[in-house]
């Protein structure tokens, strides 16, 4: 916690110097900002605590995504620092479930209910399974990526962690922070990484 | 009642291509309502369509047909200005006569 | 009694009192069509049933029937399919959806220079064979059937 | 407690560093996608769904309430200014969002047309808010009357104004908006709309920085949805896609509607209108 107090007045202070143009434009983000504020209201799980900024993404809404590289070394490393890995040390699931998990786009908005597993949105953005043949193309194809990539620890450990927070390796990814955010559990989580890795998936057959 | 129906009747050579579009619910008595009831089934069964004063098609539906149904026909032998007559009766009885006239 | 209304009313199954009240001028063709819908044929569960409604049992496989639909629907609710018989005599086409829970969709007769035909839009519940089913004026069957897939279309929540 | 204070501090220290920045494109989207035969099969037919559009049967009905009907003092339809005058309606939809002098406001045309329905014809306004959007079993009377209006602007060239300064603002901050990550899932707008060739599943997502773009997004609603089979207009699909956000809930003819509205109509200025649209 102090750690990331710390990274983030330094961001702040280096950039600080390229502030010159600042009073001259009319701030039509602060003005946009204020306008959903004003014209946004909570529905059902979706409260408006959610048009706050969290640090990323302050940093990555005023950077056009494309931060300083120091900056978002930095901020990349307190992400990191703070992912939970299972107690048990178990990083792979069931892939059978993960596989039904990624086709399910439900969670945290504002027609889900409270306190009902969301799923993973995986297929909304990437081609996974070779059998389902409706995907989406945000992100990488993640077709044959145990079988391309390996599935040892520090594989497992690694995509358990980019799917509990993508921006620990990319500080803005357009991938959401699932373990962060709690839209998915240890489980869940689990039981993806084993759909991206298990030798039996039929991602990597 | 019913909404009109929109019919688009246009000669391409010697043959008239009718297009017609249907309001109806199309309802299959399959679906649930956000109250968990069954919605009942609605669906036209029936459809006739006269040119130039012929019956050239008749035909019959069920509930695969999509909700605000279309539907496409060509009538070899039509001419312009020939007055189209369509007709569709649906399972509870209600119906719906529209015409138009076909376009050079 | 002109040549449409005989096909429909042999394929339809009327009986003769319709028949001769149609003739008597008693009843307009439309009523007859209402009271006449092919319940066999549109309530049987699958393609055989329906098919065997139809009076079509046993159609043989034809190249001349040709079925334009999309090898996968942008939305199972919509799906355009366009159906033709090049097959001489054509008087009579009959759209089915196989994976649907009451496959026929719709049968149409034509006559009058009505060419063999039609346009229309279909529900397919889930990945379906388009089957098409055309009848000739001597009475023999023809069929002939498309693949066409259905597949999760939005963000899916 | 973590999140709010390094907010705090980025927010202060860091708006002025990246305002220059921000006005950039956004990130690399994944390798921009070729049409694959997905695509490709799904724009084979999508001429023939174009061609024979049940939205016709709206704009019918829409056409009926706006010539026809009459409000309890005996007003009409014909009384309202779409901008270009009391009455006309040829050309005004893609001519909006604008800046109208009699409320002081920028309107979008939904917004307007309400507005219009309300004053004129004695629509209440509470009502209409309790069903804003077409469901299966129903399909307000505004939603028909926005599809007349907008079939009335078939074939131009879309012209949103930006000579007030309240239209420039309106696009400004609708900009803004567009950009603005945050909730549980860090999206914006941008996230599916802010690069070349990205879909969700099988869905297309136009990328609304660029004209020949936007114009996709612009004359898809209001649309016919397949789903359901009922017309769905611009203001539901920016609701729809907040609540895919994992934000709020937008309030209905709101600012932040408007302005969004204004940013993507401006950017498909010049392109021309092929609305009612029919979409999956």
């Amino acid at each position: 916690m102090k750690n990331m107090k710390k990274t983030v007045v330094f961001a702040a202070a280096a950039l600080a110097c390229s502030a010159v143009l600042a009073d001259e434009v009319r701030n039509y983000r602060a003005e946009a900002v204020a306008m959903m504020k004003r014209d946004f209201k909570a529905k059902g799980i979706a409260t408006t605590d959610r048009l706050h900024e969290d640090g990323v993404q302050a940093v990555c809404n005023r950077s056009g995504d494309n931060p300083p590289k120091d900056i978002a070394v930095r901020l990349e490393r307190d992400q990191l620092d703070a992912v939970k890995y299972p107690a048990d040390g178990k990083l792979m699931g069931d892939w059978k479930a993960g596989e039904k998990l990624a086709q399910s786009g439900r969670g945290m908005t504002w027609s889900d209910k409270a306190g009902v597993p969301g799923g993973g949105n995986c297929y909304n953005c990437h081609q996974i399974s070779p059998t389902e043949t409706s995907f989406g193309t945000i992100g990488p194809s993640l077709y044959q990526f145990g079988k391309t990539r390996g599935s040892g620890p520090d594989m497992q450990k690694y995509v358990y962690g980019k799917i509990w927070n993508a921006k620990a390796f990319n500080l803005c990814s357009a991938m959401p922070r699932f373990g962060h955010a709690n839209a998915l559990n240890e489980q869940q989580i689990k039981n993806l990484v084993a759909l991206l890795l298990d030798p039996q998936s039929p991602v990597n057959k | 009642m019913a909404d009109p129906m929109k019919i688009r009747a246009q000669m391409k050579g010697d043959t008239a291509e009718i297009r017609v579009l249907m309001s109806h619910a199309m309802e299959t008595g399959q679906r649930k309502d956000n109250t968990g009831a069954t919605v009942p089934s609605h669906f036209i069964q029936s459809i006739t369509v006269d040119v130039g004063g012929k019956r050239v098609i008749q035909g019959q539906t069920g509930t695969s047909v999509s909700r605000n149904p279309v539907f496409g026909f060509k009538v070899k032998g039509a001419k312009a200005g020939d007055k189209v007559i369509i007709n569709w009766v649906d399972n509870k009885g209600d119906k719906r006569t529209d015409e138009a006239t076909i376009a050079a | 009694m002109d040549a449409l209304r005989r096909t429909l009313l042999k394929g339809a199954g009327a009986t003769g009192a319709i028949a001769a009240a149609i003739a008597a001028g008693v009843l307009k063709p439309s009523q007859v069509l209402a009271a006449e819908w092919n319940r066999a044929a549109f309530d049987a569960k699958d393609v055989a049933g329906a098919v065997k409604g139809l009076g079509g049992a046993g159609a043989a496989d034809h190249a001349g029937i040709v079925i334009k639909a999309p090898d996968i629907a942008e939305n199972g609710a919509v799906v355009p399919v366009d159906v033709s018989s090049s097959i001489p005599n054509t008087v009579s086409l009959a759209v089915l959806v196989d994976k649907n829970p009451l496959p026929l969709s719709a049968a149409f007769d034509f006559a009058n220079g009505a060419l063999p035909e039609m346009a229309l839009r279909l529900k397919l519940g889930q990945t379906s064979l388009v089957e098409v089913v055309a009848r000739t004026a001597d009475g023999k069957f023809y069929k002939a059937k498309k693949e066409v897939k259905v597949t999760v279309g939005g963000c899916g929540g | 407690m973590k999140q709010r204070l390094s907010t705090l501090l980025v927010a202060a220290m860091m708006s002025a560093a990246f305002a220059v920045h921000a006005q950039q494109p956004a990130r690399k989207a994944a390798p921009p996608a070729k049409k694959d035969g997905i695509t490709a099969e799904f724009e084979k037919f999508r001429e023939v769904l174009e061609e024979d559009n049940p939205a016709e049967l709206f704009e019918a009905r829409g056409e009926d309430i706006w010539k026809n009907r009459k409000g309890p003092a005996g007003a009409s339809m014909a009384q309202c200014d779409l901008g270009l005058g009391a009455g006309v309606v040829k050309g005004a939809y893609v001519q909006m969002p604008r800046y109208f002098a009699d409320v002081a406001q920028v309107m979008d045309a939904e917004r307007r047309i309400v507005h219009c329905m309300v004053k004129y014809l004695g629509y209440n306004e509470a009502d209409i808010r309790k069903q804003p959007f077409s469901n299966v079993n129903k399909t307000p009377d505004h939603v028909s009357v926005i599809t007349y209006v907008a079939a009335q602007s078939r074939n131009m060239k879309i012209a949103a104004p930006q000579k007030h300064p309240k239209e420039k603002e309106a696009y400004n901050i609708g900009k803004e908006i567009f950009a603005y990550r945050a909730g549980p899932y860090d999206f914006s707008c941008a996230s599916c709309h802010g690069a070349d060739g990205m879909r969700i599943r099988t869905q297309d997502l136009p990328n609304l920085r660029k004209p020949a773009e936007a114009i996709r997004a612009y004359q898809g609603w209001p649309g016919y949805r397949m789903t359901g089979g009922f017309m769905l207009t611009q203001q539901w699909r920016m609701n729809d896609c907040f609540r895919q956000q994992r934000f709020p809930e937008p309030s209905y003819l709101s600012d932040s509607i408007t302005a969004l509205l204004a940013y993507m109509t401006v950017t498909a200025n010049g392109q021309v209108y092929k609305g009612p649209g029919i979409k999956r």
